[in-house]
């Protein structure tokens, strides 16, 4: 008399499901593991729940911190996720190939964090139903707009560059129709990461315009090139710099926690080489414009620097980002034997992705937190748990699509041979 | 690792045929189904004969949709338009949907008449502008409404509350006025006219 | 771009005759059908188009002394800044490029700049509620919604049919009374004649007991406010910011007009105080 | 071909393409997008024609203009009140209060819609319909006046001059009470300083043409009078490059009169009296006066009494009377002959900060220190007005035998609420069995709103006639909806300090809700059930009829009544004509001599026994003396008063939603706490810091606040925001704040015998919170 | 935003930023049609590719 769980391990073992040529851990661990993304999901849920249908009461924003947690995550994840245009521009169409052990991860990646972007944004505004009206009624000199347009364009291209990955499952890829798709997917790619290229230019670049083109909030604005302000160009190459630096931060944290090697070192090397080189870049740039922000452009404005660096967002921010998080990992990623360090450069690019975090809050929160009007008073903010709750999105939603991806999905083209024994 | 696999050919080329069918059935449904699930029908409280009236006013309907001195239009006329020609107390003419206004008058119960051309309250539309400043018939956005002799059911959106002669009768809706009322209608004119097309011109 | 013949409807403000009672703050509200919510003491969230902020000179006892400043939309011009009757007139040459800093970055399209009476609208049933816009303003003149509003029973008979409530999760501000300007032209067509300076006039206006604001056309030497902004006396809250505000201020104390504009150079501010301001 | 999941997945792909290339997603899109901006519970006004209808506010005497609409459907309804350009005192301004009535007009959660009936034990309200209520009433007061005790039912009322007021004066005369008592306001302080000095009961200032304006402690421009009127004088003052006209104002905060002003004489609480008397010393000293003062009566000594000169001569030195007012003596000097050098100068008394009816004397002293700068009856200065052509409803009716609860042992007087409410909780000389609260809200409004509470818990039977469900109709067994001033009629007389007698008022506009009526056709209907001389000495059908009666001189009642209101057309300029007894201007005031010493009593043990420190010898004279709130003793060191703001409430109408929003921080502090201010010095010496939650207490009540630091107020005092603190008037008005009137402690003046409250004497202690 | 919205004006501004749009979404979307097409036109003609042996 058999009992009817005796066939469930044989119901379980989804092992011809695995990558070709690797090992998973057990499906009840696995099942344990996921209960992780699914909680910080269900929190999200709750907190979801109550905003949009409680309103933005709910959050701790107001009309003088009209942006909150919300965007600060936003532009922090957008300029992570910016690995994936990145990568594959270098690896698709300059053709450094050496990058393609790791191209499938950025893309994946950049999926994870663009559509969690995406999400909440839906969830920022105060009228999601509406929210359709900034594309149909679009208003072409808004920076908001051209960020709308370009992110969920690129969020559908993001979706294209990944299902060749998806297609390639060892299951899903011996159907005929799939197999066949992906291949010929596979042969125009260099098509999708050039669209991919070109919008996540302009999308990283015009999150910078937002908070450069407001002329009337004199920590922000910055003198324009063009019809973009500075702020454009330097939150591109400050996303550009940080996003593979991200990508490898990832992909070295998943070989910890599974105790496995996935990609060579060779290739981190690289991504961190590459980093270095587009932060020293960037950092020169940032730290002309901060100079000329300070001593040319406030006091044009009968302002001075003190007045922009008030407690608790005093003048330690600066030299936080621009020192400690900005040139110190320059100086280490273009250090070789930093690079050949595995752990000097995870501790590198951890710098490296936290300055473009801390950048991206303090242009969003400084810039609201000052008060221009000479007889306003300064106030702080502090989110609620229901913000912190949308804003683990990103994390639970990106824990679970990295989970099932790195155990079903053939990311790491390397780990095979790389882990023969 | 790609190769040539025979004999799966034949069946695969007859059934991307269902792929099509399944197109049209789809797309088929959900042009039915719009209209169907979305609008609802209400009766007007009582029949009314615009024919008739108009025959007997002479000022046609300015007669009884009038202006006010401020400006502003009085669109529905209440019951004191009516009685300035209803005064008796019996009928004028001797039909049921009059008897049945008789009622509401002796009350001097509103008459809660449903607006086909009721625009949500955002709208500020200026009668003055149109029908004294630019000259327009009414026909223009009302058509023929003031030659009808019985008034047809009022259909409104389900979910939108609104008369269904606002997003007008087309399944896609692309018609302009007097079948359609959307904003994009008084945009084209105002757009054709050369008149000021900035938000606060139309907008309360 | 020099546009001297357009109309452009602005306010002017005497700081010395605002005694603060906040009657214009509540004309406005009742003009506008605005909300009150369980807790209005949550400044943050509390809407109020025309906000009465007051300050002080900061002296000690019995040198104290305070002022008032009723805060409407300035309904921004963008374009350069500067002094009236100059810059002041340098306006974007295309309005749907107007740099208010508001409407250039409003992604729907739920604000615009009329070019034909240079009022900034704002349109809540065409906002999303990204407010941007809030962030862009330097005179948190804009307001979301955080709340549904809580009507009493009973009192949405009192309301206006002029102006449209609003929803929960929308922007609003002052529009300058516009819907009367509607009404007045709605007059002007069936009656016949030109909307005159009395004909259209904001409530905050009307209200003030004190007669302290006056509204009309800058740009229109029969209107009262054409001659007020050519005062000495005249400025305009944060003008080196280039936001080219329709909304001045007046006041003989040189530490108001200080305090008015943290740029305001001490030339402009001392040569006015010269010519016989009282403190 | 066979079927198998692979062709089924191909048909649902087709599908599912097939539904988006139909009009239902971008049709479900723009249908919800609607959606959103139609939702049912964002309310949609009806429009209709509209119609403005001129009016009074009672409350706040400003000429409004209401603006109705008629809908097709709803009806007329009000929609806003502006103000009435043609009302010669408020010329179409507003105040906060008028401009958001509706508020009040329209919240069904706040409006007594019938009359209720309250279980005192449980609490519970049961409806009534209207006669039932009337009979209880009736029966009751008929019951007392049975059993002769009439006199033991009270009758409290907001405005005297009002018709309602005088109905409901005659309804308690009639039924044999003299226990009827009114909102006290400084008009009745003018009356009784005018009298003495003049014989001239109705005096105003004209602001409006006066270029040099010394104001005594009064809050101009926060509440004085019609305050729509003062602030449009105000206006003309102020103008480019150079104002027109000069405001002093001396008073102990930085106020906003204070700020507004062109000089700020910072003075000891209480003082201001004192700072006019030194005036008129330096002016005589100077020799800057009008001589034509010396012609009158007790400008030298007289029948063996001080002259008012030589008393200031003796008792007034200026170094010291100036060191004592805490103003520097070359500042006063300088004012003072500024002041006599003007050619329309003018002093200006009235009511206090914290809304009290003011000291006579000090009234007084700033009526001599006119007389001395010689403007009365001059533009610009102290006019008469011409008293309003008001008929009585009707003949004499006999006074009520028992002395009143509040004049015990006063030869003179008016009727004070407070002492009335005291005598009553007191038992002495009796007590109340019925007490009638006629509008005025007097649980919340006191003027010492504990003992109001008190009484009105005391009392066993309490009859509140009130549109809302207010304090005192809370505390009532029996609640009778009274109109909204939009709903009804009713009229209001000249506004305390205007320089022309003007009378307001107000007829129904718009339906009134459910079941209110007009509170004169109450009390109308009340009389009519009581029968006998009650409804002899109250013969009208109702309100309207009454107030016609009383206009009649007015001219056509109903042109009157859609005009809103009747002015003297301008101030009565020319010699004034003095009343006395002496038929001049008497500086040592022989009404108040023949009053004291009435049935050869002794007019010295008179004065002492109510309270003239100086006796005899100065009683007559304009003097000063020191407010009680300085011999409070140790326990209460610091010196509490209001701070008036037309942003909390002017009349003693509730604050209202809008008033309460636009409230600032230094008022109603997040959340909803009361703020009171202290000087940073004052502060530091009670070691309290800016935010700290603080108890002010006096010996008669108190209250818990949050203390801001505030440089503009005078060291050693505490200032408390007026108005707030409602517990009533739903959850928009409720709970903010506290109540200023359940720390203050009152007391009478000593010779007007009105209830004053300016000055309180109070400790302010750190507590948690 | 189609040229058909009544917002939509004929200036660079629009001209520009929809061009650009406009054009990248039907390379991008051009593409994948393409390659479903091909797709499917190798399934007839039997060029199959699956990911096994």
């Amino acid at each position: 008399m058999r009992r009817w769980f005796d066939d469930l391990p044989k119901y379980a073992d989804d092992s011809s499901w695995w990558p070709k040529g690797t090992t998973r851990c057990r499906p009840e661990v696995f099942l344990f593991w996921l209960g992780l993304p699914l909680t910080i999901m269900a929190y999200f849920g709750v907190s979801a729940f109550l905003v949009l249908f409680k309103g933005l009461n709910q959050t701790n924003m107001n009309d003088y911190f009209a942006f909150g947690v919300w965007i600060v995550v936003d532009l922090a994840v957008i300029a992570l996720g910016a690995g994936a245009f990145f990568t594959s521009f270098l690896n698709y169409i300059i053709g450094k190939t050496e990058l393609k052990p790791i191209v499938n991860a950025a893309v994946l990646i950049g999926f994870i964090c663009y559509t969690g972007a995406i999400l909440m944004l839906g969830i920022d505004i105060g009228q999601p139903i509406r929210g359709w009206f900034g594309f149909w009624h679009a208003n072409v000199h808004s920076m908001l707009t051209e960020v709308m347009f370009c992110i969920t364009t690129y969020a559908i291209v993001l979706c294209i560059e990944l299902l060749p990955s998806v297609l390639d499952n060892r299951r899903i890829g011996k159907v005929p129709e799939f197999g066949t798709f992906s291949h010929n997917l596979h042969t125009i790619m260099i098509v999708f990461a050039a669209a991919g290229t070109f919008l996540s230019f302009f999308h990283q670049g015009s999150l910078g315009g937002m908070f450069g083109v407001l002329y009337a909030r004199p920590f922000a604005f910055r003198g324009h090139l063009g019809i973009w302000p500075m702020t454009f160009f330097l939150f591109v190459m400050s996303a550009i710099a940080a996003g593979p630096s991200f990508t490898t931060l990832i992909v070295m944290i998943t070989e910890k926690i599974t105790a496995k090697r996935l990609t060579s070192h060779k290739v981190k090397m690289l991504m961190g080489k590459i980093s270095g080189w587009l932060l020293l870049v960037y950092m020169v740039c940032k730290s002309v414009d901060t100079l000329y922000w300070a001593f040319i452009y406030l006091p044009s404005k009968g302002l001075s620097v003190g007045q922009m660096y008030q407690m608790p967002y005093g003048s330690w921010l600066v030299w936080a980002e621009l020192g400690l998080f900005g040139w110190l990992p320059v100086v280490m990623l273009l250090t070789p034997r930093v690079r050949e360090s595995y752990g000097l450069l995870f501790l590198a690019m951890l710098l490296n992705c936290i300055g473009v975090t801390l950048n991206r809050f303090i242009f969003t929160i400084q810039s609201l937190a000052l008060p221009v009007m000479p007889f306003e008073k300064f106030i702080s903010y502090l989110p609620t748990w229901q913000e912190w709750g949308v804003a683990s999105l990103v994390l639970g939603h990106g824990l679970l699509i990295f989970m099932l991806a790195y155990r079903y999905l053939p990311i790491f083209p390397q780990e095979p041979e790389l882990n023969q024994r | 690792m790609a190769t040539h696999q025979q004999g799966k050919k034949q069946r695969s080329r007859a059934d991307w045929l269902l792929l099509v069918v399944g197109l049209i059935l789809g797309s088929a449904f959900g042009f039915w189904i719009t209209p169907t699930i979305l609008y609802a029908e209400k009766p007007q409280p009582l029949q009314f004969n615009h024919k008739l009236h108009v025959e007997q006013v002479d000022k046609g309907c300015k007669s009884c949709h009038q202006f006010r001195d401020d400006g502003s239009f009085s669109g529905i006329p209440g019951l004191a338009t009516c009685k300035s020609c209803h005064s008796g107390d019996e009928p004028l003419g001797n039909t049921p949907a009059e008897k049945e206004f008789m009622k509401y008058l002796k009350a001097n119960k509103p008459i809660p008449w449903h607006v086909y051309s009721r625009q949500p309250d955002c709208v500020f539309f200026s009668h003055a502008a149109h029908a004294e400043n630019a000259g327009l018939e009414c026909t223009k956005c009302h058509g023929q409404h003031g030659k009808t002799e019985k008034l047809r059911p009022y259909e409104y959106n389900r979910l939108t509350g609104y008369s269904r002669d606002i997003w007008g009768r087309g399944p896609i809706g692309l018609a302009g006025p007097p079948d359609r009322m959307k904003m994009d209608d008084c945009a084209k004119c105002h757009r054709e006219n050369g008149v000021n097309q900035a938000c606060f011109v139309c907008h309360k | 771009m020099w546009r001297k013949n357009q109309v452009r409807y602005g306010m002017v403000i005497d700081v010395d005759k605002c005694t603060g009672c906040g009657a214009c703050a509540v004309a406005c509200m009742s003009e506008n059908n605005v909300g009150v919510l369980p807790d209005e003491t949550d400044k943050i969230r509390s809407i109020t188009w025309l906000r009465v902020y007051q300050i002080d000179n900061g002296k000690p006892f019995p040198d104290t002394e305070v002022a008032f400043f009723p805060r409407p939309c300035m309904h921004c011009q963008g374009g350069t800044s500067g002094a009236p009757g100059q810059a002041f007139f340098q306006e974007d040459t295309d309005p749907q490029e107007a740099h208010t800093p508001c409407v250039s970055v409003c992604p729907a399209i739920a604000t615009d700049y009329d070019d034909a009476t240079g009022i900034v609208s704002q349109i809540p049933t065409r906002c999303i509620g990204c407010r941007y816009c809030v962030a862009a303003c330097p005179y948190h003149a804009r307001y979301f919604n955080w709340y549904d509003v809580p009507w009493p029973q009973g009192t949405p008979r009192g309301l206006s049919p002029f102006v449209s409530p609003r929803m929960r999760g929308v922007v609003e501000k002052c529009t300058f009374c516009y819907a009367r300007l509607q009404r007045a032209k709605n007059k002007a067509f069936v009656g016949g004649g030109k909307v005159g300076e009395m004909d259209y006039q904001t409530a905050c206006t009307e209200a003030c007991p004190s007669g302290a604001i006056t509204f009309g056309q800058l740009q229109n030497p029969a209107h009262k406010v054409h001659k007020l902004i050519q005062s000495e006396f005249a400025f305009r809250l944060l003008e080196k910011l280039g936001t080219n505000p329709k909304v001045y201020y007046m006041s003989k104390r040189k530490w108001v007009r200080m305090m008015a504009d943290n740029h305001l150079s001490q030339a402009k501010a001392t040569q006015a105080a010269a010519s016989g301001g009282h403190k | 071909m066979d079927w198998d999941r692979r062709t089924f997945v191909k048909f649902a792909v087709g599908a599912v393409i097939g539904i988006h290339a139909s009009p239902l997603i971008p049709k479900f899109m723009d249908d919800t997008a609607i959606w959103t901006q139609n939702w049912n519970w964002v309310p949609v006004p009806e429009d209709g024609a509209v119609a403005y209808a001129h009016t009074v506010n009672p409350h706040t005497g400003t000429g409004a203009k209401a603006k109705l609409i008629d809908g097709r459907v709803e009806g007329l309804r009000a929609i806003r009140v502006e103000g009435n350009p043609n009302h010669p005192l408020s010329q179409g301004g507003v105040l906060p209060a008028d401009a958001s009535a509706l508020q009040l007009l329209y919240n069904s959660e706040i409006r007594v819609t019938k009359p209720l009936l309250r279980n005192r034990s449980t609490g519970v309200m049961t409806q009534l319909s209207w006669p039932q209520a009337l009979d209880l009433v009736a029966g009751n007061l008929a019951n007392l006046a049975k059993n002769g005790q009439a006199h033991m039912a009270a009758a409290l009322g907001a405005d005297p001059s009002s018709t309602t007021g005088q109905i409901l004066m005659r309804l308690m005369q009639a039924l044999g009470s003299p226990n009827v008592a009114f909102t006290p306001t400084p008009r009745e302080t003018m009356a009784l300083a005018g009298l003495f000095m003049m014989g001239q009961p109705f005096l105003g200032f004209d602001l409006a043409n006066a270029n040099y304006i010394v104001s005594f402690g009064t809050p101009l421009l926060d509440g004085f009078g019609a305050p729509v009127a003062v602030r449009k004088a105000f206006a003309g003052w102020r103008g480019y490059p150079k104002n027109q006209a000069r405001l002093v104002q001396i008073e102990p905060r930085a106020s906003v009169t204070a700020s507004q002003a062109d000089q700020w004489l910072a003075c000891k609480p209480g003082s201001e009296g004192l700072v006019a008397l030194a005036m008129c010393r330096i002016m005589i000293d100077e020799g800057v006066y009008d001589r034509a003062i010396e012609s009158a009566y007790g400008w030298n000594d007289a029948d063996g009494l001080p002259g008012f000169k030589s008393y200031l001569l003796k008792n007034l030195d200026r170094a010291k009377t100036a060191s004592l007012a805490g103003i520097s003596l070359p500042k006063l000097v300088k004012m003072t002959l500024a002041f006599a050098k003007a050619d329309r100068a003018v002093a200006v008394c009235g009511p206090g900060n914290s809304g009290d009816p003011g000291r006579l004397y000090d009234f007084m002293s700033v009526l001599a220190l006119n007389a001395l700068k010689g403007n009365l009856g001059k533009p610009g200065g102290v006019v008469a007005q011409q008293p309003l052509p008001l008929k009585s409803l009707g003949g004499a009716l006999p006074e009520a035998k028992p002395p009143a609860l509040a004049m015990a042992g006063r030869p003179f007087g008016v009727n004070n609420v407070h002492e009335l409410a005291q005598a009553a909780l007191a038992g002495k000389p009796y007590g109340l069995k019925t007490l009638i609260l006629c509008g005025g809200n007097f649980v919340f409004n006191g003027p010492q709103a504990n003992v109001m509470h008190d009484l009105a818990r005391k009392t066993p039977f309490v009859v509140a006639i009130t549109p809302y469900m207010d304090e005192s109709a809370g505390m009532a067994d029996l609640v009778l909806p009274s109109t909204h001033w939009l709903e009804g009629w009713g009229d209001s007389t000249t506004p305390f300090g205007s320089a022309v007698s003007c009378y307001g008022l107000h007829r129904p506009l718009v339906k009134s809700v459910d079941e209110a009526k007009d509170g004169g056709d109450i009390l109308l209907a009340l009389a009519q059930r009581l029968g006998g001389p009650v409804a002899a000495a109250l013969p009208f059908k109702n309100l309207g009829e009454a107030m016609a009666k009383r206009t009649q001189a007015m001219g056509d009642f109903k042109k009157l009544a859609e005009a809103s209101y009747w002015a003297q057309k301008r101030p009565a300029y020319g010699a004034m004509r003095f009343n006395t007894p002496s038929g001049r201007l008497e500086l040592s005031s022989r009404v108040l001599r023949n009053l004291l010493s009435k049935g050869g009593r002794d007019a010295d043990k008179t004065a002492r026994a109510l309270g003239v420190k100086a006796g005899a010898q100065t009683a007559f004279l304009p003097h000063w003396e020191e407010p009680a709130a300085y011999a409070e003793g140790a326990a209460y060191p610091l010196v509490m008063q209001a701070v008036p703001s037309l942003r909390t409430t002017w009349g003693d109408e509730a604050v209202t939603p809008y008033m309460v929003k636009i409230l600032p921080d230094t008022v109603l502090a997040n959340t909803d706490k009361l703020v009171v201010e202290m000087h940073p010095a004052t502060a530091q010496q009670l070691h309290l810091q800016e935010g700290d939650a603080v108890l002010v207490e006096s010996s008669a009540g108190s209250l818990t606040a949050k203390l801001t630091l505030y440089a503009g107020a005078a060291p050693g005092m505490v200032f408390v925001p007026l108005g707030l603190g409602h517990k009533d008037f739903g959850f928009q008005v409720a709970g903010k704040g506290m109540n200023f009137n359940r720390a203050v402690k009152v007391t009478s003046d000593p010779m007007s015998g009105m209830p004053i409250w300016e000055l309180t004497g109070v400790s302010v202690k750190k507590v948690r919170g | 935003m189609l040229p058909f919205v009544f917002e939509w004006q004929w200036d660079i501004g629009h001209i520009v930023f929809f061009g650009l749009f406009f054009g990248v979404v039907s390379v991008v979307f051009g593409v994948l049609g393409l390659t479903i097409l091909k797709t499917i036109l190798d399934l007839w003609s039997g060029k199959i590719h699956s990911a096994d042996h």
